[in-house]
């Protein structure tokens, strides 16, 4: 047994360990954890698969932005911890041998039939990294295009969906700025003779735009 | 002179951007939707009179063919024609689509420019099926037609319209699914969809049985045969009068139409040896449903039954051929059951459109179909009972009525086949004689039963025309029926000539 | 030395899990996502291994873009997870069954 | 020729039509006398007709008139063959219709449906000389069809009695049973011979002899005797044979005119004539001849015997009827067609007589029919009293009057027959002589002698629920006084008297001359007239002849019998009828027939239908395969849409359980 | 190394609608809400526009270009044209339905547009990876829709259904890619079926292995049972104007997905997966018609259908002939019209409050407004298969292409169930025609402006097509056979 293989092993095993913690765990923010404790592991195993690029960026980019974000959520909401893992073991066993059947056909397939030689390690003169920009930004061209459509994409739709304007919002809405115009600015207000009457929250506030706006949302 | 008039267009678009028209101009409008409906129909049957003029008798060509390209991905065409087997199938359609329309004249209220345009759309449609000469062209028809006449009775039907209306269309609908497979299959093996090229198609028995079985499931729906035949009396029930008239006039005709021009044509080595089973059933149809008609108690009902059992006898006439073959070992009495079947559509065509139509005057004034309602109706409407026994001796195929001709010569053509065929078809003279006439007696007859009838008046200058069309009809064929035999003999022989040679 | 197998082994089993996972958990929506998480984890290590065993980087390329998308999936799952709290009050994955039949 | 003949047909036609469908424009006169004119026109020609072809030389006319259609080489045609037979046949149709006609006017006289009633009788004319004069089966059947059809108009002319519309009914469906064999019997002909034409088929008569069909594995039929045979079950209905006779008794629900004309005269005596037409074909078929034979017998002495014990005017002359259309058949049967046919003519003319003479008697007791309200009629009814005595003594056989000649005959043909069942028959017929005096003379008696009864009337009123427009309403006008009828009725009773009477003279040449041999056809071997032909010395010769024989004596014993219990001790009958209860019974029940059909054929086939119509049509049709798949189906979906749980590991899982699926069939 | 700045021509319709996506993004950023007719008219500009490039650059000959990942051939075009069309159809029907319900926000269009980028991508697409992005770029873009109605609980429900299925479907087709890549050593579609033609036996059974789990990809995009489970629900939950978006354009993109997936790229492999989708075909008709029957909100019953409709798309694509894919193709495209004349129905008789979206709302509508209930009709029975709606051709075609490839069986089996499923859509016709309008909904519907005016379109167009089906016929022809 080679260094490499017991690291492989080693690694394999946190992985795999840390894969079935994270979905055997009741609180989540163990759960984003364990699934931390994963991508690192993995991070390794890609190391010596001479992908060492991929390997960083899985740990700097995974672990260091998505899973921070997941954590972020997680505690952002406020979830009762007691109630979330009621029931699981009713349908355990069902659930077990369907994932077993599964794990056994593909390993069955790939141990039986997959095998290729293992090739030549690289030099220390070979730079994944370069190799890698080096076709990213040729013949990748354009599907890092629509990568970046993607993540574009996804911005849009995690602005649309989430971010809400609260009453108290002092944010500027650039619409409405630019829809300003010369009339809209000085409202002559004829106003009757003053009433006992409850202010209503936002009402008078002076900065309101003339078309209305969807604060109520 | 019309031979180079795209005469068949003509029929089939006429009516049906004609009933567009009806629907655009008297959506508000009842009059101005009768009149012009009025006015496309009779256009329609005027312009169908050079088919029967310049038909050319003693070929069994296609004539008056059209042809134009309409889906080139899958070699289909436009293409019409007509032969000595259509085109007396097509004057009935125009025929009796200008009584459909009169009959609605008034009885017809709710909706009336609808009632209209679905009955031209209809027609149509149904000309179309009739000229159409490639078998997509011809199914497209076929099926669309469902549709018109689906809202017709769904829209005007009686109480339990959507029912049976949906049963009407669900069985047309399975029955003609299997049949689109079944020339999906004959054009991947001939790389065309003109029937006549499936005619000339080899084919092996095994797929020719299901071949056969496909046609059978659609066309003995339409007919229907027995079992299928339940859809029938449902629909007629429900349907409007004028429902009933094209349903039982043209749309039944359209099975045995695709017997003819699909079926035997095309798979007559499975059509000799399912023939027994076809014979078995329409004499099913004869005698079972004869006996199942004396005891309803709807006139309507009755009267569907009847048509089932009439129609029994347009399939046996056609399927008799094999067995005479088998029998007698020569194809002699093959095209007189054929040509009795024939002869036997048309006039079923007239008489049991008139028998529908008697029924839709009765409607008209009481609002009942049950026989018990009435009872003594020659009393107060003598003219009207003239001509319903007129008819209803035409149902029992009395000769010197067109009912008579086709039975006649079907069951001539039955003793070739069988003692025992023919002795079971006869028994219609008893069976149809006995509910068309405990009908009459029951309605016609006896004294006045109820205020309702002593209410009645008789028929007005309008139902007078309708009767007195059909009679005529109903008369002349009976008389002379040689005319029409002249149109369809030297087709039918050369059917016969056809299916006489094996595929196999 | 490590073999292809060992690497697509590892992979198959690492999918398993966060399948299972998926249908087993029906309690926190969230678990689901991090699943999906390590379902996309998985197929990286089988690009991986191929792109390492084939001497070919389309594989590492692909994984790139995957671990792209799987960002992005993540932002906008975290999204409608989010909505879902606030239209719900709950991400109880057993609650999710307003539309059915 | 053919202007003539066509004349002949078309005259009562355009009569029928003109009454029918524009009675109400041409009026109550109109129509008697453009109908009577059209009849008459035929009459007229038809004994120019008959004169050409009887002393003339015009020779046997087979002309097609046009061809109806053409299918598969058979030509269906319509024509005319005019020979000896038709010529006679056309005289007595024509003849007895229009006195028919004539008579009607007075009859009718009230009646609202007036108009409708000529035209009915008029195409009844034209129907009945199409029948005749067919030289083809088609339009034979048409006519014998025709015939019924206007029968059952006429049946059922006052559409209001129940009873008038159920016996229309009754016998047009009866009759539809005979046309159903007649009609196979046409197809077995043209299955052989390929043609529809008579002298076509004719000419395949020897031939078709050997020709058999096999009905069933093993059983093989003559095609001839089948072919006869069936054509004799239609012969059956229209001349009302056992069984398919139920329909005659019943038919007196129409106006007696019909009764008369139709009903005795003409159309029931058409399934004689088609025999005797069809004599070449069933020459040869001694099974059939055999069956005609006893079938005929049967009728005659056993509906006779019914007679006996009937109190309606009508429907004893109608089982007269029924016995001498019997005496017909078994003179076919025993190959003396020309027999039968003569007994035809006879008969056509004395029981045309004898139902005039009875509803002469009905319009004299305001349309009541019952016996025994009636009685000592004489007095008031001279004419219709004289002719009705002419009537009766020409039915049963008086010497010297025509049913004398005709009856005797066909007796001593019988008796000289040797088909099987000859002896059988030739008993029965002798006895059925017997019991014809009697019937006929206690109705005789019992109408126009003995005390008046009249004021029992109103017990034996008909209670038909309804009131009739025909007649006058007397009913509740105190004791009826008859009187004699019109000139319009007593001069047809005069004018067919006068036939009753001499008809019978014409035996010579009609049954032992050469009248017949151009129409009739019979084996040298089976012709039994022939035999007795070499015995005819004259009309004297064979009626001091007959007086010897025991026919003459039965008819006397008969005669005298009823003179005896009805005359000289009429409470007899009675008594008799209290001892004799069982018999009694079972001629009242008329041997169980019209119950027997109406619980087992009309009521079996309603029972049928209904049963089919629930279990076959609505359980198993519509019930299980059609709303039963739609239910399941419906069924089926309510349940599998509950796979789609709403929970989203339950869709996770289904997918996983798919790619496995998947994987274990395409990989593994 | 060499490279080559590559054509850009061919992809210019992308780089179009990529450029006006992102210009009005920005441009809406800048419009106030009342103004949103303003992005509705430059996305609909933007369609019409990638509409006249594609149209401009068509033509009969295969372009490969960006190293081979992206392809430009006729079926790309007509598919590409039948996605413009449909999605702007789509676009016109949803604008008043979000109106009413003051969700009439640009992020609809402009998500709208990125997923039709992303279709375009996919059409295109000629590299596992190209594919895998495009479908990602539809498919979060679709995420984001469904969900996109925020404060609607069933929307958002049916959007964490969607997404986490989505997700689970993307792993699978991943794991599928990777195999085949790692069997074949390429992501090129071309290579990858250059290599199935030279690979020896041995590596049949990995390369089947890799193939079900793209298959199941596949059939999870397109709604194939089992894989259909999100399908209902997500048309259920997804408001209106969004479910229309779904159930129309991305089907015309899966299907070139699947054409460039299975067939250019695994098409060696047919007799495999010919296997895998007759099964799913079944499944499909079988399923989807069935259920549909039981079903009493409309858009479900809609979505079953679109279920059962899959299943007659698979089997134009099974019977692995060119003929069957042009039928398919032929489906696909006229089920996008037929679906879109279908649900824009509901939107059109949707108001605010009141979603329109159960089968008995439709009740009486023949009553209510006789055209639009007719058009309804039309696009009912086209669904049906009944002539002469076109929907009857696509029947048609791809039952001729089971029959031609000698699954005479399975075609008899579709069109039993297609009676069942005739069933479900006469009901509606039925409730529409014979019934009396519900309960205080007895008023006229008012056809309102552009709406209405394209619903007829649409309707009339689903006849025409039926009538004169030649023409788009010989197109699809065209595409796949050339």
């Amino acid at each position: 047994m080679t260094f490499e293989l017991v690291l492989f092993y080693l690694f394999g095993a946190i992985l795999l360990g840390g894969a079935l913690a994270m979905i055997s765990v009741r609180n989540p923010v163990h759960a984003a954890l364990f699934l931390v404790l994963c991508f690192v592991a993995a991070a390794a195993l890609w190391l010596l698969a001479e992908a060492e690029f991929l390997g960083i960026v899985l740990v700097l980019v995974y672990v260091g932005a998505v899973m921070v974000l997941f954590l972020f959520v997680v505690m952002m909401l406020d979830i009762n911890l007691a109630t979330l893992r009621e029931g699981f073991t009713e349908y355990l066993p069902v659930g077990i041998v369907v994932a077993l059947a599964m794990a056994t056909v593909l390993v069955l397939v790939i141990t039986r039939y997959i095998t290729m030689d293992v090739p030549e390690r690289a030099g220390p003169e070979y730079a994944n990294t370069e190799a890698l920009g080096a076709i990213l930004y040729t013949e990748y061209v354009y599907p890092f295009e629509i990568a970046a459509v993607i993540l574009l994409v996804a911005i849009i739709a995690a602005i649309s969906l989430t971010m809400r304007k609260r009453p108290d919002n002092k944010s500027i809405d650039p619409g409405k700025q630019m829809a300003v115009s010369r009339e809209g600015r000085v409202r002559m207000v004829s106003m009757p003779s003053e009433k006992k009457k409850a202010p209503r929250r936002g009402e008078g506030s002076g900065t309101r735009s003339p078309d209305g706006d969807d604060e109520s949302k | 002179m019309f031979a180079d008039w795209p005469i068949l267009s003509l029929l089939i678009w006429l009516p049906i951007l004609g009933g567009f028209l009806v629907l655009a101009a008297g959506r508000d409008a009842p009059h101005v939707a009768r009149r012009l409906g009025l006015a496309v129909a009779v256009a329609t049957f005027v312009a169908s009179l050079p088919l029967w003029f310049t038909f050319e008798r003693g070929t069994a060509d296609m004539q008056f063919q059209e042809l134009a390209s309409w889906i080139p991905a899958f070699n289909v065409n436009y293409h019409l024609g007509v032969d000595g087997i259509s085109m007396p199938l097509i004057l009935l359609t125009t025929l009796i689509t200008v009584v459909v329309i009169v009959a609605a004249w008034e009885s017809v209220k709710d909706r009336i420019a609808y009632y209209m345009a679905a009955m031209l759309v209809m027609e149509g449609l149904m000309i179309g099926m009739f000229a159409a000469m490639d078998a997509v062209l011809f199914y497209v028809f076929f099926e669309a037609m469902l549709i018109p006449m689906f809202l017709v009775i769904g829209i005007w039907g009686g109480p339990r319209r959507v029912y049976a209306t949906l049963k009407f269309f669900l069985y047309t609908f399975l029955g003609s699914v299997f049949m689109l497979v079944a020339l999906i299959w004959m054009y991947i093996q001939s790389g065309s969809f003109l029937i006549q090229d499936f005619h000339a198609l080899q084919i092996g028995l095994t797929a020719q049985i299901l071949i056969f079985l496909a046609f059978f499931m659609a066309f003995a729906v339409k007919i229907p045969m027995f079992p299928v035949h339940t859809w029938l009396p449902d629909a007629h029930v429900e349907a409007p009068t004028g429902g009933s008239v094209i349903l039982a006039a043209i749309m039944l005709k359209i099975g045995g139409y695709g017997f003819l021009r699909f079926s035997l044509p095309i798979t007559p080595d499975a059509s000799a040896v399912l023939d027994t089973m076809m014979i078995v059933l329409s004499l099913i149809a004869i005698v079972y449903i004869g006996v199942v008609a004396l005891i309803q108690s709807d006139m309507k009902k009755l009267i569907a039954y009847s048509s089932i059992a009439h129609m029994g006898f347009v399939t046996l006439g056609f399927f008799l051929a094999f067995y005479i073959y088998s029998n007698t070992g020569d194809w002699e009495g093959a095209s007189l059951g054929i040509a009795g079947g024939m002869v036997q559509m048309i006039s079923h065509g007239f008489i049991s459109a008139a028998m529908f139509l008697a029924v839709g005057v009765l409607y008209d004034r009481l609002h009942s179909r049950q026989i018990a309602d009435y009872g003594g109706v020659v009393n107060t409407m003598p003219w009207f009972a003239a001509f319903f026994v007129l008819f209803a001796m035409a149902n029992t195929g009395l000769p010197g009525t067109s009912g008579f001709v086709g039975e006649f010569m079907v069951i001539l053509a039955a003793f070739k086949a069988d003692f025992w065929i023919a002795f079971l078809a006869a028994t219609t003279l008893i069976l149809a004689a006995g509910y068309t006439l405990w009908l009459v007696k029951r309605v016609i007859f006896g004294a006045v039963a109820n205020e309702n009838v002593a209410g009645l008046s008789d028929m007005n200058r309008r139902e007078f025309f309708l009767m007195g069309v059909l009679a005529f009809f109903t008369l002349l064929l009976g008389v002379w029926p040689a005319p029409l035999l002249d149109v369809m003999n030297a087709t039918i022989d050369h059917l016969v000539a056809h299916i006489a040679q094996s595929k196999l | 030395m490590i073999t292809l197998e060992h690497y697509l082994v590892l992979a198959a089993l690492l999918f398993s899990i966060s399948v299972a996972g998926i249908f087993l958990n029906r309690k926190n929506v969230i678990v689901l996502l991090m699943c999906i998480e390590l379902m996309m984890l998985a197929v990286n290590i089988n690009f991986i291994a191929f792109s390492f065993f084939l001497q070919d980087l389309a594989g590492q390329v692909f994984v790139f873009f995957i671990l792209t998308v799987a960002a992005a999936e993540a932002a906008i799952g975290l999204a409608i997870l989010v909505l879902l709290f606030r239209n719900r009050g709950t991400i109880n994955v057993q609650d999710m069954d307003a539309m059915k039949g | 020729m053919d202007t003539i003949y066509l004349l002949i047909v078309l005259a009562p036609l355009f009569g029928a039509i003109a009454a029918g469908l524009f009675g109400r424009q041409i009026g109550r006169t109109g129509a008697h006398t453009v109908t009577i004119l059209g009849v008459a026109v035929s009459f007229i020609l038809s004994v120019v007709v008959f004169w050409a072809h009887v002393f003339g030389d015009a020779g046997v006319y087979n002309e097609t008139l046009y061809t109806w259609m053409v299918s598969d080489g058979i030509h269906f045609e319509v024509g005319f063959l005019v020979d000896n037979l038709t010529a006679m046949m056309m005289l007595v149709v024509t003849f007895v219709s229009l006195m028919v006609h004539i008579y009607t006017i007075g009859y009718m006289k009230d009646d609202p449906g007036y108009q409708r009633f000529f035209a009915y009788i008029s195409l009844f004319t034209f129907s009945m000389l199409m029948l005749v004069m067919a030289n083809n089966f088609m339009q034979l059947f048409f006519g014998w069809e025709a015939v019924g059809l206007v029968s059952y108009l006429l049946i059922g002319f006052w559409y209001k009695r129940p009873t008038a519309t159920y016996a229309n009914m009754k016998a047009f469906i009866v009759n539809r049973v005979g046309d159903f064999g007649f009609l196979i019997g046409i197809a077995a002909l043209v299955f052989y011979a390929g043609s529809l034409n008579y002298t076509e088929v004719f000419a395949e008569a020897e031939s078709m002899r050997d020709a058999t069909i096999t009905i069933w594995p093993g059983w093989t039929f003559g095609l001839l005797d089948l072919a006869l045979i069936f054509l004799f079950i239609g012969a059956m209905g229209k001349s009302a044979q056992v069984p398919l006779h139920v329909w005659l008794p019943d038919s007196m629900e129409g106006p007696t005119p019909i009764s008369a004309l139709i009903h005795a005269a003409t159309m029931v005596t058409a399934g004689i004539f088609m025999v005797a037409r069809m004599s070449p074909l069933y020459e040869f078929s001694v099974a059939a001849l055999s069956f005609i034979l006893i079938i005929g017998a049967i009728t005659a002495f056993f509906m006779g015997l019914i007679g006996l014990v009937q109190n309606d005017i009508k429907r004893v002359v109608a089982y007269s009827t029924l016995s001498q259309l019997g005496y017909m058949t078994v003179a076919l049967g025993a190959s003396a067609y020309a027999a039968g046919l003569f007994h035809l003519m006879t008969h056509a003319f004395f029981k045309a007589l004898l139902f005039l003479a009875a509803g002469s008697v009905i319009i004299a007791m305001h349309h009541l029919q019952d016996m025994r309200a009636m009685g000592g009629l004489r007095r008031h009814m001279p004419i219709t009293y004289v002719t009705a005595l002419i009537g009766s003594l020409a039915l049963i056989g008086f010497p010297f009057f025509s049913g004398f000649f005709s009856k005797d005959a066909i007796i001593e043909a019988v008796g000289y027959s040797q088909i099987p069942g000859a002896t059988f028959a030739y008993w029965l017929v002798l006895a059925g002589v017997f019991v014809t005096a009697l019937y006929t003379f206690r109705m005789f008696f019992m109408v126009f002698h003995g005390e008046e009864r009249y004021d029992q009337a109103y017990k034996y009123m008909p209670d038909h629920g309804d009131d009739h427009d025909h007649d006058d309403d007397h009913h509740d006008h105190g004791p009826l006084q008859p009187k004699e009828s019109p000139w319009v009725v007593t001069v047809p009773l005069i004018l067919l008297a006068i036939p009753s009477v001499v008809a019978g003279y014409f035996i010579g040449p009609m049954l032992f001359g050469d009248f017949f041999a151009n129409s009739l056809f019979v084996l040298p071997e089976q012709d039994v007239l022939a035999t007795k032909g070499e015995t005819y010395t004259g009309v004297i010769g064979f009626v001091l002849h007959g007086l010897m024989l025991p026919a003459f004596w039965l008819a006397m014993a008969g005669l005298a019998t009823a003179w005896y219990l009805y005359m000289k001790r009429p409470e007899l009958p009675a008594v008799i009828a209290e001892r004799l209860k069982l018999g009694v019974r079972i001629l009242e029940d008329k041997y169980g027939f019209d119950r027997f059909n109406d619980w087992f054929f009309a009521g079996g086939t309603v029972r049928l239908g209904r049963a089919l119509w629930r279990y076959g049509d609505a359980l198993i049709i519509d019930g299980l395969l059609v709303n039963g798949t739609a239910r399941s189906i419906g069924w089926i979906s309510t349940r599998i849409r509950h796979m789609q749980s709403g929970f989203l590991y339950h869709y996770a899982f289904v997918m996983i359980i798919g790619l496995l699926v998947l994987m274990f069939a395409f990989v593994i | 190394m060499n490279f080559e700045i590559p054509n850009f021509l061919p992809a210019v319709p992308e780089m179009f609608v990529l450029g006006m996506a992102c210009l009005i993004l920005v441009i809406d950023a800048f419009l106030p809400d009342s103004r949103r007719d303003v992005t509705y008219g430059l996305v609909q500009a933007t369609l019409v526009g990638a509409a006249g490039l594609t149209l401009w650059l068509m033509g009969p000959e295969t372009i490969l270009t960006f190293s081979d990942t992206f392809v430009k051939d006729p079926m790309a075009d007509i598919l590409k044209l039948a996605v413009y069309v449909t999605s702007f159809l789509v676009f016109l029907y949803s604008r008043p339905y979000l109106m009413e319900r003051g969700i009439h926000k640009g992020e609809f269009y402009i998500l709208g547009l990125f997923a039709v980028l992303g279709m375009m991508i996919m059409i295109s697409g000629h590299n596992l990876l190209t594919l895998y992005l495009g479908l990602e770029l539809l498919s979060l873009s679709s995420y984001a829709l469904v969900a996109f109605w925020r404060d609607n609980s069933r929307a958002t429900e049916a959007a964490m259904k969607y997404f986490v299925l989505g997700a689970l479907a993307s792993g699978l087709l991943l794991y599928g890619m990777s195999m085949i890549y790692g069997m074949t050593g390429s992501l090129d579609i071309a290579v990858i079926a250059a290599e199935l033609v030279a690979a020896d036996e041995s590596l049949n059974i990995p390369l089947v292995f890799g193939l079900v789990f793209l298959v199941v990809a596949v059939a999870f995009k397109l709604g194939a049972v089992p894989f259909h489970m999100w399908v209902p629900d997500v048309y259920d939950g997804a408001p209106t104007a969004v479910t229309l978006f779904i159930a129309t354009a991305p089907k015309i993109a899966a299907f070139a997905f699947l054409m460039r997936l299975l067939v250019e790229g695994m098409g060696p492999m047919h007799a495999d997966w010919q296997g895998m989708l007759i099964i799913l075909a079944v499944l499909s008709l079988a399923v989807g018609n069935v259920i549909a029957i039981a079903q009493t909100s409309i858009k479900r019953m809609l979505a079953y259908s679109t279920i059962a409709h899959i299943g007659f798309l698979f089997m134009g694509i099974l019977a692995g002939t060119d003929s069957g894919y042009a039928s398919a193709m032929f489906y696909v495209i006229v089920y996008a019209i037929t679906a879109a004349g279908g649900f824009g129905m509901i939107v059109f008789l949707s108001r605010k409050g009141f979603e329109a979206d159960q089968i008995d709302d439709f009740k009486g509508l023949a009553k209510r407004n006789p055209w639009f209930a007719f058009i309804m009709l039309l696009l009912l029975f086209s669904m049906a298969g009944v002539p002469p709606t076109v929907g009857f051709y696509a029947k048609l075609a791809v039952i001729q292409a089971a029959v031609g490839a000698d699954l005479v069986w399975l075609a008899i089996v579709a069109v039993i169930f297609s009676i069942i499923g005739a069933f479900y859509y006469l009901r509606v016709v039925k409730m529409m025609f014979f019934d009396d309008p519900q309960e205080g909904a007895e008023e006229p519907v008012q056809p309102s402006g552009a709406l209405a005016t394209a619903l007829s379109i649409n309707g009339l167009a689903v006849l025409l097509l039926g009538i004169f089906p030649g023409l788009l016929l010989s197109l699809t022809h065209y595409a796949i056979i050339g």
